[in-house]
């Protein structure tokens, strides 16, 4: 098919739809109110279900209903939105429920603003919510990369009864570029949901949802269980892009709408005969620590660039585990900088090296 | 051999409840589980487990569930019941747990008239949690977080959820019930079961709230605790009819 | 090479979105890469509003358009906030029914075209965005009068089928203003 | 001949005595020289011949202990 | 004073009605449940005001709004409650306003179990809310220390007008020891509170209590200003023990009851010469990075014990910086370790040392 | 020079409003304002705002404010309150804030009896976000999420928010108010005076509903908007007082 | 000689309108001629001898742009 | 160099909550170093209950107790679960009233005190708890009964005061059994 402009949000929606998507249940925000809003017009005709909820709190837990009877579901917000999902989401991860959660960055804390942003990183990577788990989370950089691992997330949950967070900031969502919705996505082999709550009608004994372990032994086993499946997830899933890496002097890791900046300023410097290349994380976690092993020798240093004063950065320490120096540069609340300030960024730090 | 009258529902698993002696929320589920019997839809029945002292009634109903987290239950119905409309879907809840912090969800659920059953525990009382202040609990009644007794100036007077509910044009079918004696025993049976017919017949939300007992937090032997819910909880939250589908058919 | 990027601004109610999308429809029409991006938020009640849109034939990166080859200008606020963000050796369209004034630039090319007068000479107010993206088009020719009412055909439907020969007046007017004033 | 009998799971039964006050004709009782399994003292009927088979005892036990015949 | 025995969670109450609180809002959670009860008892004799929320979310939103209104002002809830509150603590720290929140952690995810966990570690220190803001966040050993550090919590949490979370685990909340309340803590000197809305009094001109910015370049400068002030307690708020550091040749990274355990664990060491020692955290966040500099020679690894999956691992990779091979030991999900445990974990990693 | 009869209140700040042309926030702002001024108690009041439209009325207000996150204002005001008691505290909130996601605080709020005034803004949409379905939304009317038209069969009857908080015992003072012409303001103004009037006498919980128009998102003129309330609003959200502290007084 | 007087902060105006249908003797307008500072079209008074000052429009006015007068 | 581990275990109702408590509330009266730690959650409703005591001349660390130097059964379930996790040369006092089988191990000491029926004796099925105490007062001597009474009467305050008197006939007659059958 041929590329159609979309605007984000609504790309998103379809994208959704065409993963198979069933289910949606969310609570208006800025900046990604015509993606429901979009589902509003158009779920009905593919079989499935629209609900806006009273709350994000209503919102998710409603996911967790309509997933844990086995449906492929959706739910979308924006920043303070997801906070308030938080408790919901560990309840799906803790009962190992897939779900499928779109979080259109804005900037914060608080209410803050509502021009794009990446300073939900920590919320999304970190788990807001309580105990040991984690959540999938893909972090694309424009509508035909969003569109597609949106299509693939739904099979990614219920391969790994996980919820997965797709995190675009407000631009993302906001644009419109060419996109095709048909592009093939790879396929998992999924296991049949015989743990979904359909009703036993009389073929098999009751099944139940749940993420109550009162005995510790019995919740420390689920624990280390779950443990292993984040561990399956860091080798298997971890999914990154390298741009321009040979002879790089230096790496900037960057992610989303400021990668696609940062790739503005690569072709700047490239044309000053400055050699930098970008690692971009599409999965932001699990975080693409194996790119940090791919570095050419030619890298003296990394520079994080990011839409926040700094929250990928604890991951690019972890990973590059004291190798490399690691420069920062951020902006946030709403701003996004234009491709020079990287380029002076970039430049600044490869004076420092000398 | 004579004729078995009453043995224990097939409605309800083998397990033993894990209440404490006396509890009626034992009674309740007995009830709930009979009528989802003897309408013959256990096999398609979901049912949601609250937060609360029947955190772990997945275990007692011997039908597929959900464990919710702390009032959201009426959302989980929703998202069940929105996506298979063919199942029967009900929720268990206490009255911390859907009149505190679950206002918001049970409020909505029946605003959209989702057509779900509810069954509603009050008790006056947070039981698991110890005994803390309820929403429901009475004028001068002591709990852990009232403990000279429940002050109207400092934490208003008890909300009575039935008669606020009802005013919902959605809420199909709401009644309050008791089961402190034999006969309101099987008098609540009869509203539970017009609850689920109510959403068989697709008409929408239905509610039944019973007064419950608490031995345990209210410090009362079980047979005191039920004389306490006559003496003291029916006459501030009387038992009754609050809406029923026929009255909508009227208004039709 | 193509490789444009361009920025319309006017008053919420002035078609400026519609002016910015018409666009990144025809290049990806086109088979070019685009991408268009609003401001959103609440300056666009009742305040301001614009858009930008990138036109290239290579992919398109940056989604922020630190400096823009064209701006379209609807009303005087805008031109207070976007003079100084034409490229060098860029261009200015400029709604001169609703500027008073002159651009303080030399570097750039301006175009003043009074769209409001002339669409409401056309006989409908409306199509005043249309006016100037026919002069955009007599311009820089990078798309014909066509593509671009294909687009707005599929757009409106049958319901407003009958509006489509008032814009394609619309168009060729800001067509014939420029060939008159400017080449 | 008693018209009913009671059949309790006397493992179960907690001894809350909810059913003894239902019972009217105050057949029930806790009994005070044993408890059961679970450490309670169970009830049990004390003049199983008077039984109606009304099932007001198995109406209020709120664990379900009893089963009720007619005879 | 003499030291009386008291239960971790009523020795918290009394220390906050001590550090001057005058506000608590709540709602019941095991295990903590015992602390609000004190403060219903307790805190209308010292003029405070005591109040039962509905909710976790509508506890939080009263902390707001009391403490925009200048009182010193607590809530106290269990992990998932905490969940809930995220969108009101991220509110709150945009606003910058001052407030205390403890959290007596239990097992998760989702509701999990009720007990001792330190799973909500990445939840305290990370942020479950949205946007560019961090909390001072303290994990106290013992209830002396955790009543020192909860008067002093009032302070701090004026000082940098910013939410201070005391995170203990169920184990503190529930246990007695003696403990003495008066111990004196350091005050600090506190700006006035000419930001709060108390009523103009035709004194001033209104203020406001607010964090929302719409504009983005306010909303940076904003996030950039509090970035500056988190920046200032990670120089001056890093608190933390070492215990028998010298010629230690391994260290355990450990804080809270697992601390506890852990110095158990070292006196059998000891015993059997083995030298350890341990790096006791008693700021999470900031996270003592300071003490990692002063690791003596002879500290050959570091070994991080964690009442959970392994959580405050990232940031001891982050501190470690690569110097130190790290390995890991935890339990979950409720269940506590006996000090043999720790033994092996130690001897297990310094027979793969050599 | 003639004498003054109507000049813009010292209860509103200089500051312009944000609103679109012809929304009936600002009439309210208005009413709110002159009041609080008017009972001499400006300078003791705190206000707050909520998230909607009218989220940046912190600004417009001339006294201190606090704004609060989206619904949650009630909690926000108790908080003042509960430690301000002599402060005169109220809330401003939409029908999304107030009726949707807060749903629990208010009716909370109202349950505790909390001394405070709501001012609730009832334009049956989401102003603010774009004009999505609001619970207060009519059947049949367009958004931008029921694109066909509001159906109580997917959605539910629009809720009744001055009815349903009306059957809580701690609900002092509620009454619903239009605006939709001079004569109506006249008799809002009157009900936003004796909800403040019920908070300085330290009666309780008030509130004061208004059915205020959105022209920008129903996609009518400022006075068809205002027709329509006229027209569709009040047939379905009947003006007039719900509960008043006489009658409470009576029943003491 | 009018009863009464409007002033109109006319740079404040957003030409809504409301103003208009409250005037109990309609001697309100819209100024189909001129635009204010903000770009909208200004309420003014075409009969402003008439006006009894009662204050009708400056209750329906959202901006509260119009202070009235009694002569 | 005093080091105690206890563990009370027993039924909900039978007061071993409150015995952990007194022996820690007299360590601390005797300026030793003690920490109390009780099981929680639901399998206190109705089931079993226990609680830990750490007394110690050096400061308490670890609050979980691998093994005790003295548990106390006050029931059968509870010797099941405790009974091997007491210190090899520890001991175990048992409640012979309601446990009715011998232990299994022969490295520690059991001492089987029929507290149920001394208590119903001494008039106050109640106190079993107390005759415990009693019991190990004089086994260990760690403190005396006065320390224990003392405690009592603070906690018991005016309106329990009547009760010291029964108290201390149990903690008597719990010494006085060791000595008649131990010593
Ligand atoms: C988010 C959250 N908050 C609080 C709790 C703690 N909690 C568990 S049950 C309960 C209240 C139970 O009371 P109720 O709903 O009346 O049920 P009952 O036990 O009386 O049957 C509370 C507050 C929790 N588990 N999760
Ligand atoms: C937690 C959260 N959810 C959603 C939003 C987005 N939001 C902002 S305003 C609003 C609703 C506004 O509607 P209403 O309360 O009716 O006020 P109005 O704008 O109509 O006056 C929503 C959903 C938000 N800011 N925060
Ligand atoms: S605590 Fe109360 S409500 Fe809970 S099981 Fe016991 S008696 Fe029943
Ligand atoms: S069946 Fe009736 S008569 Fe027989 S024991 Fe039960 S209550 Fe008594
Ligand atoms: S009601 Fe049931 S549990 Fe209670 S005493 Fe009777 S038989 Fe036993
Ligand atoms: S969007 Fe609607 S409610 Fe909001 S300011 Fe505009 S007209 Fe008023
Ligand atoms: S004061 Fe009255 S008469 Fe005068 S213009 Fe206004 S509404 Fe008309
Ligand atoms: S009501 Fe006010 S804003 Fe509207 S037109 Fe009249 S004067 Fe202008
Ligand atoms: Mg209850
Ligand atoms: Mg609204």
């Amino acid at each position: 098919m041929a590329k159609v402009m979309m605007k984000g949000n609504e790309a998103m929606a379809l994208a959704a739809i065409k993963g198979g998507c069933k289910a949606f249940f969310g609570y208006p925000i800025t900046p990604q109110s015509e993606l429901p809003e979009y589902l509003a017009r158009h779920m009905h005709k593919h079989g499935g279900v629209f609900l806006q909820a009273e709350s994000e709190v209503a919102a998710i837990n409603m996911v967790y209903g309509a997933s844990g009877a086995g449906a492929r579901v959706l739910t979308s917000s924006s920043s303070p939105g997801i906070a308030l999902k938080q408790e919901g989401i560990s309840y799906i991860a803790g009962a190992e429920l897939p779900a499928v959660i779109i979080n259109v960055m804005r900037g914060g804390p608080g209410l803050g603003g509502i021009q794009p942003s990446q300073a939900d990183y920590k919320q999304v990577t970190r788990g807001g919510g309580n105990g040991d788990y984690y959540v999938l989370a893909y972090a694309p950089e424009n509508l035909q990369e969003t569109v597609n691992v949106i299509k693939e997330a739904f099979d990614l949950a219920d391969l790994y009864r996980n919820p997965v967070m797709i995190a675009v900031d407000g631009l993302i969502g906001q644009m419109m570029e060419p996109v095709d919705l048909d592009v093939e996505v790879p396929k998992r082999d999924l296991p049949e949901k015989d743990w979904a709550t359909i009703g036993t009608y009389g073929k098999r004994e009751p099944v139940n949802v749940n993420s109550l372990f009162l005995d510790p032994q019995d919740l420390e086993n689920h624990s280390f269980k779950l443990a292993e499946k984040y561990k399956l997830m860091k080798k298997n899933e971890q999914r990154y892009e390298f741009v321009n890496m040979e002879n790089a002097e230096l790496v900037i890791v960057a992610y989303g709408t400021m990668a696609r900046i940062v790739r503005s300023a690569l072709e700047i410097l490239k044309n000053e005969g400055i050699n930098v290349g970008l690692l971009r994380p599409i999965s932001i976690w699990p975080f693409p620590e194996k790119a940090f092993k791919e570095f050419p020798d030619t890298v003296k240093g990394i520079l994080t660039c990011e839409l926040s004063t700094g929250q990928m950065l604890d991951d690019v320490k972890i990973c590059n585990n004291g190798k490399l120096p690691i420069n920062f540069f951020g902006r946030t609340g709403g701003m996004v900088p234009e491709p020079e300030e990287i380029v002076k960024a970039v430049k600044d730090m490869i004076g420092g090296l000398k | 051999m004579g004729n078995v009258v009453f043995k224990r529902s097939n409605g309800l698993s083998k397990k033993e409840f894990s209440y404490c002696p006396g509890c009626t929320h034992g009674i309740i589920h007995r009830l709930v589980a009979e009528v989802i019997e003897e309408l013959g839809v256990l096999d398609k029945t979901i049912g949601i487990s609250p937060v609360g002292c029947s955190v772990m009634n997945y275990e007692f109903f011997n039908c597929d569930m959900q464990q919710a987290a702390h009032g959201r239950a009426p959302a989980v119905a929703t998202g069940i019941k929105r996506v298979r409309p063919d199942n029967i879907v009900f929720s268990y809840q206490g009255d911390g747990d859907l009149a505190s912090i679950g206002t918001a969800e049970i409020v909505h659920a029946a605003h959209r008239s989702e057509n779900i059953t509810v069954i509603f525990v009050n008790n006056a009382i947070y039981g698991m949690t110890g005994g803390q202040m309820a929403p429901t609990t009475l004028i001068g009644q002591k709990t852990t977080t009232s403990p000279y007794g429940r002050d109207e100036k400092h934490a208003g007077k008890p909300i009575k959820m039935s008669e606020m509910l009802a005013t919902i044009p959605g809420a199909t079918y709401i009644e309050r019930v008791s089961v402190h004696d034999p006969l309101h025993v099987r008098k609540a049976k009869k509203a539970v079961k017009k609850a689920f017919q109510t959403q068989i017949e697709g008409k929408g939300f239905s509610l039944v709230e019973f007064i419950s007992s608490c031995p345990v937090n209210w410090g009362k032997t079980p047979q005191d605790a039920l004389n306490w819910v006559k003496d003291n909880m029916i006459p501030y939250y009387p038992l009754g009819n609050f809406r029923s589908p026929e009255e909508d058919d009227k208004n039709d | 090479m193509i490789n444009e990027q361009i920025i319309c601004a006017g008053f919420g109610g002035q078609g400026v979105m519609l002016m910015g999308q018409l666009l990144a429809y025809s290049a990806n029409d086109n088979d070019l890469n685009t991408l268009w991006y609003p401001s959103y938020g609440p300056e666009t009640r009742g305040g301001t509003a614009n858009c930008s849109v990138t036109i290239s034939e290579a992919k398109v990166n940056s989604p922020v358009i630190s400096k823009a080859d064209t701006i379209f200008i609807m009303n005087g606020p805008s031109l207070d906030k976007f003079e100084s963000k034409v490229k060098s050796g860029g261009k200015i369209l400029i709604n001169s029914s609703l500027v008073e004034r002159n651009i303080e630039r030399d570097d750039i090319k301006a175009y003043f075209i009074p769209v409001n007068e002339m669409a409401v000479k056309l006989g409908n107010g409306k199509v005043a965005n249309m006016i100037m993206i026919g002069a955009y088009l007599q311009i820089t020719k990078i798309f014909d009068k066509e593509t671009i009412l294909k687009i707005l055909k599929k757009s409106f439907g049958e319901a407003k089928a009958h509006l489509i020969d008032i814009n394609d007046k619309a168009i060729e007017a800001g067509m014939n203003y420029i060939k008159e004033h400017y080449e | 001949m008693p018209k009913g009998r009671i059949i309790v799971d006397v493992d179960k039964c907690k001894g809350c005595g909810l059913c003894l006050d239902a019972c009217p004709l105050h057949l029930l009782e806790l009994a005070n020289d044993t408890v059961n399994k679970k450490g309670y003292q169970p009830m049990r009927i004390h003049t199983p011949e008077k039984c109606i088979g009304c099932a007001n005892c198995a109406m209020m036990c709120p664990d379900v202990v009893i089963t009720v015949e007619k005879l």
